[in-house]
């Protein structure tokens, strides 16, 4: 075992490369770059969540603002070349004897593209050392970036992924000891039903139903605190954050019952029947105890083992579509961003870091298999 | 003719004393089958035409306007007043200037004491298709009326129409889609949790790297060189879908690997693949069974979200993710979301039916009254 | 004397795709407290399926009628928390089948500690003080090391002891064992009687009894009911039956015994199976890192031989490495040493190779129930091989499929039935008859008569004879069951701890035991005085 | 040269006329006695990380350019004209080759330190070298020098051979910060950042919550607040701004009364959102005011570059099938107008026959203009019914592509005589206008012109329409004019950018348009501006190079009942920030009324 989490381990090594040549090399290919974003952004063109927020107008992307100051528009050479430089396209080559600063402006420098390769290696290079840099459309490294967006995502993963569990794990049991009464014809209908409804209309009916001004106000519509948080009491903070989180927290987590619930439901059912759980019963177990005590491990292996996984969606568990909705600033909505503007410095760091955790899950994951059920070996069955 | 085994024959038998499973199945089917003829159910072309004696069935057919004594040799557009009232009085150049007066008053194949070739045309149920840009006289989407049973959405098109086709559409992807993902899925799974060693290790490796790819950027890069279609899309869903099921699979298999009965197969010289998929994967199916529907589901979401995120099929094509982007966007129109919503959970509910069942006519244990 | 158990007109049928079979008919018996009573009968006659519905374990396809008295009250549609109180408690259970009863993701500390803790409502040490020396009651050796395995980790007869300390673990007024000592061999046999007589002695425990080994019964049984097709037809003191049975059935299931002696073995028979020294020692390992801290040392340095139309008896205390040498040589598990078959080394090969010599080599597993594949009907277990190793020409696969079970002395007509709805001994023959289909070379069977009644056993054992006699069949006969032992065997080996402590010729080992072990055995199977040795 | 004439003004404009005389006390359209005080708050989309509007970094506070000021301010009721506010006056030469600026030495920075001509030239020093990119080359390329004269003196000096008409505006509009501040808070410019530059307008940041909330507070040590220019103006004590990132939810702030002003942009919401209880009660009013900006040039430019596009009559058939009339009323609620010219709703659209003065101006030209431009009325968007197809275009169109060679074959499209098909790919990067295209391209169809919608993301977009790709059929864009045109029609016009100009989208290559252009340039009147202005917008319209779409002809503005505004507005702005003001009394009633 042991030699098998070292061999893991030193596996996280090529497929972090491979996740990153894969990617950069998607990078090459994909059509527009960041530099055309800029351009877009400079001409006012539309942001790039109009389409997800929807109720944009046609009439709306007329352009327009302060006139003067943009002066006649157009996006000179040198301006571009700057961006590549800064950007890691390109550099600036001198002819030999120059001194002083290199700039395009100067007449013995011109601007050199850099080749992919080299690109990549100075890339990996940097990642080697943890340098993961800065996003392309903000003065920001990307790790802060993404530790500012960390609180929301965390707030909806953490909740809504509590909520399903605390919720479907014990319904799918009662469910399987249920199984086929009306009980468990009804809160199938229900769950089912639930998963039905999409899930940023739901949150949008939310909003308008008891955040908005049509119906009741119960709930703000946006946001993780109120503007005066950092005056209110330790009680008042944790009342605030809960008064904030209800709809977005509800929105996330109305579909997800589904799949867990008739997940657990179906593997007790499988199990519950076997001779083991006679046995218990034999042992005159209350219910529960025969369920969770005994049942409980057997079925839900890949539960279980699910479980570090699972510690990933809470950190990274919001949806794009329920943070636009509530106008909260999440990882969703920096990675559908980072995606659309191509700012790659944040969506390789991302990548980065978050394939690194993913890696290492993925271990656990699989020694919380041998957790659950000590038959479980990773070894090759040839003998 | 096909004949059941004895156990299949005893799974069916299971089955359809599943009573909600079995109608499920029914209904599910008539259903499919129905939007199959989807083209005739609901068409902006009637299903057959009849013209100075002549009969015509221009759903299948290309027939110029001129066919019909008008004046374009662009395809006859039915819906035109004109158009119908060149058919119903048998190619009068008049109905140019007054078409509705003529078409009353060639009821009685007579107009002005003269004569006519009356004409008819039989249309579909619903003379609407999906694309049919219609005039609602009034602001889209406009309100489920006798015209539109379901009102139309923002582009002035029929609604019950573009489920019709959007339900055709979404099964069809959706079925062909987990099909080949669930297939890989399973297979990929079962390999890897069944040797184990270095093929689990490396394919383990190849997922990772597979799955942490930016799927919106291959769709980017393979709708800019190919073009934005159909299939491709199967293709991209198929190809981003498989490693979905590929986790549980594998758990699974390793743990049944190590069952007894598995021993005895191999005992017995029984071929890996078929210790694979005759001893293991029955009962290493719960999970797969269970998220089957899900995926299914899922898979029309995943169009769905696409869609949302204008990655999706081309928006003239009758998705049912572009019909809940509108429902939302056009909160002012609930019919819309309600379609949406009532499209989706009764498919789901019919697919989560007909699985339980299908669980439980291979559950060895359960018993059926 | 009350009567603690009172079971009137039990009427069990299962459903099964939509039709009702009986499985119990109208029994009627009682249990008096202090009393032992002895269910035996033929395999598949309903013994299990009776003591199981005393306090409602049946699976719920199962509907009962008629009425279970416990101690006066009503067993048959109480509700839970009575049934829960009785459990365990009142009345244990042990299970025919040890081996897939126990649950597979516990270790044996937590199964046992669970009990006590349950119902004596001890904690701490305590629980462990009493799981040692129930465990050492049972005669596991070094109880201290095993307490951290899983079930999987045992052998067949130490997961059977297993059950029994769990059943014993709370004093029970009633002790309902499902052919407890199967697994067991001679002399720990021996010694669990003991502790069940000492058990009814000082605590007047009350014990239903279902055996095949009539030995056992009139050794420990006030009464005996026999039952046959759902039905007890008849029952009475265990002296009288035994002196007087009066039942057909009765008269034949006390005649029956296994006997006679095999066919001598051709001079020139080839040798099909060769083992060199092999070794087959298990890791010990711990710690989430598992890190191998030991080894259970299964087998040590085990040369056998056996040649066609000859049997080896493999006989050896439970825990003994009976099993695993068994499965390590038909390469189902890895071990060190070189295996011959015939006169190839097929050690170190891969499945792919070994596929086609799987026709020649099969193996009866000790634990039927856990072999067969839960979604498959007994026609495609049995046929699989078949598919696998193809037909003879001419032959229909259902027909051969029908005719082995009828031959292991199963009715045809239940070959769709899923493994789950038999009996133990007659999953115990299908087992049987899907390695028999083949007609294999070498046959190696871990105890397949231990779920048998005599008559079935008898029938089996005939079989097997004949077979071998017509095919040369070579086999490996693991049992405990010294008698059948002695009457297919040509030669035997006596392992214990991993040792073949003796080895030669049947007769000799039977005659004139050599080892203090192998003496010790013998005395206990058939009943000798010390020192006193077994006619030829 | 000394017999120069040097003008000292106090404010300038293109032609030379100045509606307000030096001794004006407030300016027409505000209400000098409006009252100080209260809040205005508006929504805006997505989020805000930055202060600093300057950088292409971050995403800026919409608003967050109001701390500043500059020498020279405009109004809302003349076009080209400019008043000094930092500056007190201005000297230039007749030929504008040179400007001095006057500063006011009463000016102060909000802090309260005074602004003087270090802190203006350091100002545009800082935008030449580190400015957003299009100011930076436009100032490099006019201004030859800066120099502070003294503490109050600056002076801008032009380059040779650059029009210079407009050049003391556009240095004259360069928003002033406070140097001493950017040094001191060690700044990088070209940075985003959440704390803004030092500047001297009437408001200064008052508090904000990070992508959330932004307020601005009226302040009360303002230097400027007597200045006749400011009269009227900037009457609220502070403004708030909203950010949503979802429409629906900011619509429901609004309903909500989260905030109280709306500009409604939506014409669904606006024709079917205002039915809430606010409204009924009459707290909510909702207005449309009418807009007398310039429409925006909002049209599908047609690729003439494009072998089958590059036959007028084919371009005049595809616009002929876009149905404005039923679009209008079915995916938009009526609230739209069509443009025909590129100076819609302006006084320089051209109308009707030439006139004699036009006239003069193309005649000479009559070889190489398009067909009709002299003798028929400007080309009008074609008109169609309320049915979506409309038949009379459609054979219209017919008749234009039979002439043209493109003949329907038997499958119903139309091939050239090479038998290729009309093919017509509208590039769009925006779901939004996937409605107005799919009938648009049904309509095509039904023509036998092979055309095809693409929706591609914003990135892919910009890179398909911009040089050197120009690989699209049929995009949507701005053909943006101004009220005094000048060297960006080349840019948008000329054929000397058509292969490499972002903003000659169509690719247009006109002799005509050329010289058209060159006579704009010249004009040196506004009468001979208009006249130039109107022929090139004839010639223009009569290439056909696009298919106008749509403009909004009013502000459609929804408000709590407790601002007012002047009555009638101006033409060329809302105002709602700077001119309305805040009734406090209504304020109350509304408040008494649970309104908010
Ligand atoms: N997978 C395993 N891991 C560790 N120890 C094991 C494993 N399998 C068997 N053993 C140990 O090896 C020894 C031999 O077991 P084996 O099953 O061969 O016994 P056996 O002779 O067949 O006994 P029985 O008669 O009770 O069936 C036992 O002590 C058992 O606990
Ligand atoms: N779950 C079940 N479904 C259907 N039939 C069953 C089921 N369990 C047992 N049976 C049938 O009921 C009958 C009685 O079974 P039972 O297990 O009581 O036999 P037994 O007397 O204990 O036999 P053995 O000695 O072989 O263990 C058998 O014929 C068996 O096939
Ligand atoms: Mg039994
Ligand atoms: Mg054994």
């Amino acid at each position: 075992m042991g030699a098998y989490i070292l061999r893991r381990l030193l596996l996280i090594i090529p497929t972090l490369l491979g996740i990153m040549i894969i990617n950069f090399g998607l990078t090459q290919f994909v059509p527009g770059g960041p530099i055309e974003q800029i351009i877009a952004q400079v001409q006012g063109e539309g942001d790039v969540f109009q389409g997800i927020a929807g109720g944009g107008d046609v009439g709306e992307s007329m352009a327009g603002g302060d006139d003067r100051y943009a002066g006649a528009r157009g996006l000179p050479q040198d301006f571009l070349d700057k961006l590549e430089i800064e950007m890691g396209f390109a550099r600036i080559v001198c002819a030999d004897g120059f001194v002083g600063e290199p700039t395009v402006d100067a007449p013995e420098c011109e601007k050199e593209a850099i080749p992919v390769a080299e690109r990549f290696l100075i890339l990996i290079g940097n990642y080697i050392t943890f340098d993961f840099g800065e996003s392309y459309f903000r003065s920001i490294s990307v790790i802060d970036l993404v530790l500012e967006k960390m609180p929301v995502s965390i707030t909806l993963g953490l909740w809504s992924t509590l909520i399903a569990y605390l919720i479907s794990i014990p319904l799918g049991i009662r469910k399987a000891v249920k199984d086929g009464s009306t009980f468990d014809t009804w809160t199938s209908g229900a769950i089912i039903l639930a998963y039905a409804i999409p899930g940023f209309l739901f949150a949008v009916l939310l909003l308008v139903l008891f955040a908005g001004g049509s119906y009741v106000k119960w709930f703000p519509l946006r946001g993780l605190t109120s503007d005066g948080f950092d005056d209110l009491s330790l009680l008042g903070k944790i009342g605030d954050y809960f008064w904030h989180i209800t709809l977005p927290v509800i929105a996330s987590t109305i579909s997800s019952f589904a799949t867990l619930t008739l997940l657990t439901k179906n593997s007790f059912l499988d199990e519950i029947k076997k001779q083991y759980v006679i046995t218990a019963r034999a042992k005159g177990l209350s219910e529960k105890g025969v369920l969770y005590g005994h049942v409980f491990r057997n079925a839900m292996l890949i539960v279980i083992a699910g479980f570090p996984g699972l510690f990933i969606s809470v950190f990274f568990g919001s949806s794009i579509i329920i943070e636009t909705i509530f106008s909260l600033d999440g990882l969703g909505r920096l990675g559908f961003e980072a995606a659309v503007a191509r700012d790659y410095p944040v969506i390789f760091a991302t990548l980065y870091v978050f394939g690194l955790i993913g890696l290492l899950i993925g271990i656990l994951s699989d020694l919380m298999y041998v957790l659950v059920d000590p038959r479980i070996d990773f070894e090759s069955r040839e003998t | 003719m096909f004949k059941l085994s004895p156990l299949n024959q005893r799974r069916w038998r299971n089955f359809r004393r599943n009573k909600r499973a079995y109608w499920s199945l029914v209904i599910f089917a008539v259903l499919f089958g129905l939007s199959l003829f989807a083209e005739l159910l609901a068409n902006d072309k009637p299903i057959m035409v009849r013209y100075r004696g002549e009969t015509f069935v221009p759903t299948y057919n290309f027939y110029p306007e001129t066919a019909f004594g008008g004046d374009l040799r662009t395809e006859a557009v039915y819906r035109d007043i004109e158009v119908q009232c060149l058919i119903v009085t048998g190619g009068l150049e008049d109905c140019w200037d007054d078409p509705e007066a003529f078409i009353e008053d060639a009821q009685d194949g007579v107009i002005n004491g003269e004569e006519i070739e009356k004409g008819f045309m039989l249309w579909p149920p619903i003379p609407y298709s999906f694309m049919t840009v219609n005039d609602i006289g009034g602001t889209a989407p406009s309100a489920p009326d006798g015209d539109h049973w379901l009102g139309t959405d923002d582009t002035a098109r029929d609604v019950v129409a573009r489920v019709i086709y959007g339900f055709r559409l979404s099964i069809i992807f959706t079925i062909i889609v987990t099909a080949i993902a669930s297939f890989i899925g399973i297979i990929a799974g079962a390999v890897q949790g069944f040797f184990g060693g270095w093929v689990d290790l490396i394919f383990q490796r190849i997922i990772e790297i597979w799955t942490s790819t930016p799927q919106l950027y291959i769709i980017i890069i393979l709708f800019a060189i190919l073009g934005r279609s159909f299939w491709l899309l199967v293709f991209l869903t198929a190809l981003f879908g498989w490693p979905a099921l590929v986790g549980v699979v594998r758990a699974e298999f390793l743990r049944a690997r190590n069952f007894e009965y598995v021993r005895a197969a191999r005992a017995l010289g029984v071929s890996n693949w078929t210790i694979m998929f005759r001893h293991m994967l029955p009962n290493a199916m719960v999970a797969t069974l269970t998220l089957l529907p899900f995926i299914i589901t899922g898979t029309i979401g995943t169009l769905a979200s696409l869609d949302f995120l204008g990655f999706g099929l081309p928006s003239s094509a009758p998705s049912l993710g572009e019909l809940t982007l509108q429902a939302k966007q056009n909160l002012q129109a609930p019919w819309l979301a309600f379609t949406a919503f009532f499209t989706f959970a009764i498919m789901l509910s019919l697919l989560v039916f007909i699985f339980e069942g299908v669980r439980d006519a291979f559950d060895p244990r359960k018993t059926f009254q | 004397m009350t009567q603690m158990l009172k079971v009137r007109d039990l009427t069990v049928s299962f459903r099964q795709d939509g039709k009702d079979s009986f499985a119990v008919k109208g029994v009627s018996f009682d249990v008096e407290s202090g009393e032992t009573v002895a269910l035996v009968g033929e395999s598949g006659s309903g013994k299990s399926v009776t003591a199981l519905s005393t306090v409602s374990l049946l699976p719920e396809s199962a509907t009962i009628a008629g009425s279970i008295t416990y101690n006066g009250a009503e067993m048959v549609g109480a509700d839970a928390k009575r049934l829960r109180d009785v459990r365990g408690n009142d009345i244990s259970f042990i299970f025919q089948e040890p081996m897939t009863s126990l649950n597979p993701l516990h270790t044996l500390e937590k199964q046992l500690a669970e009990s006590i803790q349950l119902h004596q409502g001890l904690t701490g040490p305590a629980v462990r003080e009493r799981i040692l020396e129930l465990l050492h009651k049972v005669g596991i050796r070094d109880p201290e090391t095993r307490l951290g395995s899983y079930p999987h980790q045992l052998s067949g007869g130490q997961r059977q002891r297993v059950m029994i300390a769990m059943a014993l673990a709370n004093g029970p007024d009633l002790l309902i064992a499902d052919e407890p000592t199967t697994a067991l061999d001679v002399t720990i046999q021996a010694q669990i009687l003991e502790l069940l007589a000492d058990l009814k002695r000082e605590e007047g425990m009350s014990l239903l009894f279902i055996t095949h080994d009539l030995g056992i019964v009139r050794k420990i049984a006030d009464r005996v009911c026999v039952m046959k097709d759902g039905e007890i037809v008849e029952a009475g003191k265990t002296d009288e039956i035994f002196a007087n049975p009066q039942h057909p059935y009765t008269r034949k299931l006390l005649e029956a015994e296994a006997a006679g002696l095999p066919d001598p073995v051709p001079e020139n028979a080839p040798e099909v199976i060769h083992t060199d020294a092999l070794r087959i020692w298990f890791p010990i390992q711990a710690g989430l890192m598992r890190k191998t801290v030991g080894h259970v040392k299964a087998v040590n340095e085990a040369s056998i031989s056996v040649r066609a139309g000859e049997t080896l008896g493999i006989v050896g205390e439970s825990g003994s490495g009976k099993t695993t040498l068994a499965l390590a040589i038909m390469r189902l598990i890895s071990s060190e040493g070189g295996i011959n078959f015939d006169g190839q080394n097929i050690q170190g090969w891969k499945s792919r190779q070994l596929r086609p010599l799987r026709r020649d080599m099969q193996i009866v597993f000790q634990d039927p129930f856990g072999s067969l594949s839960p979604r498959m009907t007994i026609e495609q277990i049995v046929a699989e091989g078949l598919g696998v190793h193809g037909v003879e020409p001419g032959k229909d696969k259902r027909q051969l499929v029908a005719d082995i079970l009828t031959e292991v002395g199963l009715e045809p007509e239940m070959m769709h039935r899923y493994p789950h709805e038999f009996s133990g001994g007659q999953r115990q023959r299908i087992a049987i008859a899907r390695a028999m289909i083949l007609r294999p070379r070498v046959l190696v069977l871990d105890e397949p008569t231990s779920a048998l009644d005599m008559t079935v056993q008898v029938q089996i054992v005939d079989l097997l004879r004949d077979l071998q006699r017509k095919y040369q069949l070579a086999y490996l006969f693991i049992s405990h069951d010294l008698r059948v032992v002695r009457a297919l065997s040509h030669k035997v080996i006596v392992m214990k701890q991993g040792d073949i402590v003796e080895a030669g010729d049947s007769e000799a080992i039977f005659t004139a035991p050599q080892s203090d072990y192998t003496r010790a055995l013998m005395e206990a199977a058939f009943d000798l005085k010390p020192g006193e040795v077994l006619s030829a | 040269e000394a017999e120069e004439t040097i003008i000292k003004s106090h404010g300038i404009s293109t032609f030379g006329e100045l509606k307000y005389p030096a001794d004006f006390t407030h300016l027409d359209y505000v209400n000098p006695d409006a009252p100080k005080g209260g809040e205005m708050s508006s929504w805006a989309f997505g989020a805000f990380d930055s202060m600093h509007p300057y950088s292409i970094k971050g995403r800026a506070e919409g608003l967050s350019s109001i701390f500043f000021e500059s020498l020279l301010i405009g109004t809302a009721d003349e076009i080209g004209s400019a008043y000094g506010l930092l500056a007190e006056t201005l000297e230039y030469p007749e030929d504008r080759s040179w400007v001095i600026f006057n500063l006011r030495p009463e000016a102060r920075f909000s802090d309260g330190s005074p602004l003087t001509a270090e802190d203006v030239i350091f100002s545009y020093e800082t935008f030449l070298t580190k400015g957003l990119s299009s100011y930076r080359t436009q100032l490099a390329k006019k201004v030859k020098s800066a120099e502070a004269l003294d503490a109050h003196r600056v002076k801008y000096t032009f380059h040779e051979g650059v029009p210079t008409r407009d050049l003391p505006q556009d240095v004259g509009g360069i928003p002033v910060f406070s140097k001493a501040h950017y040094i001191a808070n060690n700044r990088d410019f070209e940075e985003n950042s959440l704390e803004p530059l030092l500047g001297s307008a009437p408001y200064v940041l008052d508090s904000m919550d990070v992508g959330k909330t932004a307020i601005y507070r009226l302040n009360s040590d303002y230097w400027g607040a007597h200045l006749p220019i400011n009269k009227g103006r900037n009457n609220f004590e502070t403004i708030r701004r909203e950010y949503y990132a979802d429409y629906n939810a900011a619509f429901e702030g609004f309903k909500a009364g989260n905030y109280t002003f709306r500009n409604e942009a939506s014409s669904k919401i606006w024709g079917t959102g205002y039915d809430f209880p606010a409204v009924e009660k009459g707290h909510v009013i909702r207005a449309e005011l009418h807009d007398g900006s310039k429409a925006p040039g909002q049209g599908f430019v047609l690729n003439t570059r494009r072998p089958q596009l590059q036959d007028r009559r084919v371009r005049e058939a595809i616009g002929l099938m876009f149905n404005f009339e039923w679009s209008n009323e079915t995916l938009f609620y009526g609230i739209y107008a069509r443009p025909s010219s590129f100076w819609e709703n302006s006084h320089l659209a051209a109308e009707g026959m030439p006139t004699e003065a036009e006239l003069e101006i193309l005649t000479p030209l009559a070889d190489i203009l398009p067909p009709g431009v002299l003798d028929e009325p400007a080309v009008m968007a074609p008109v169609s019914s309320m049915r979506q197809l409309d038949r009379k275009n459609l054979r219209k169109a017919s008749a234009l592509l039979d002439e043209a060679g493109w003949v329907v074959g038997d499958d119903g499209m139309r091939r050239n005589a090479a038998g290729e098909t009309l093919r017509l790919e509208f590039l769009n990067d925006s779901q939004t206008f996937d409605r107005v295209i799919n009938p648009y391209i049904d309509n095509l169809r039904r023509l036998g012109v092979d055309a095809v919608h693409t929706r591609v993301d914003n990135a892919e977009a910009t890179n398909r329409e911009r040089p050197p790709a120009f690989d699209f059929d049929v995009t949507t864009a701005f053909l943006q004019t101004g009220y005094i045109p000048g060297s960006e029609l080349r840019q948008y016009f000329g054929s000397e950018t058509a292969d490499t100009s972002t903003f000659n989208k169509m690719g247009l290559k006109s002799e005509a348009v050329d010289k058209l252009i060159d006579v704009v340039l010249a004009a040196s009147t506004e009468a001979e501006l208009e006249v130039a202005v109107k022929a090139l917008d004839r010639v223009l319209r009569a290439e056909r190079i696009w298919v106008p779409q749509w403009y909004k002809d009013a502000h459609t503005v929804a408000y709590f009942d407790i601002y007012e505004h002047p009555d009638p507005l101006p033409p060329y702005a809302l105002g709602n920030l700077d001119f309305w003001w805040y009734n406090a009394e209504k304020a109350e009633k509304l408040k008494a009324a649970g309104a908010f």
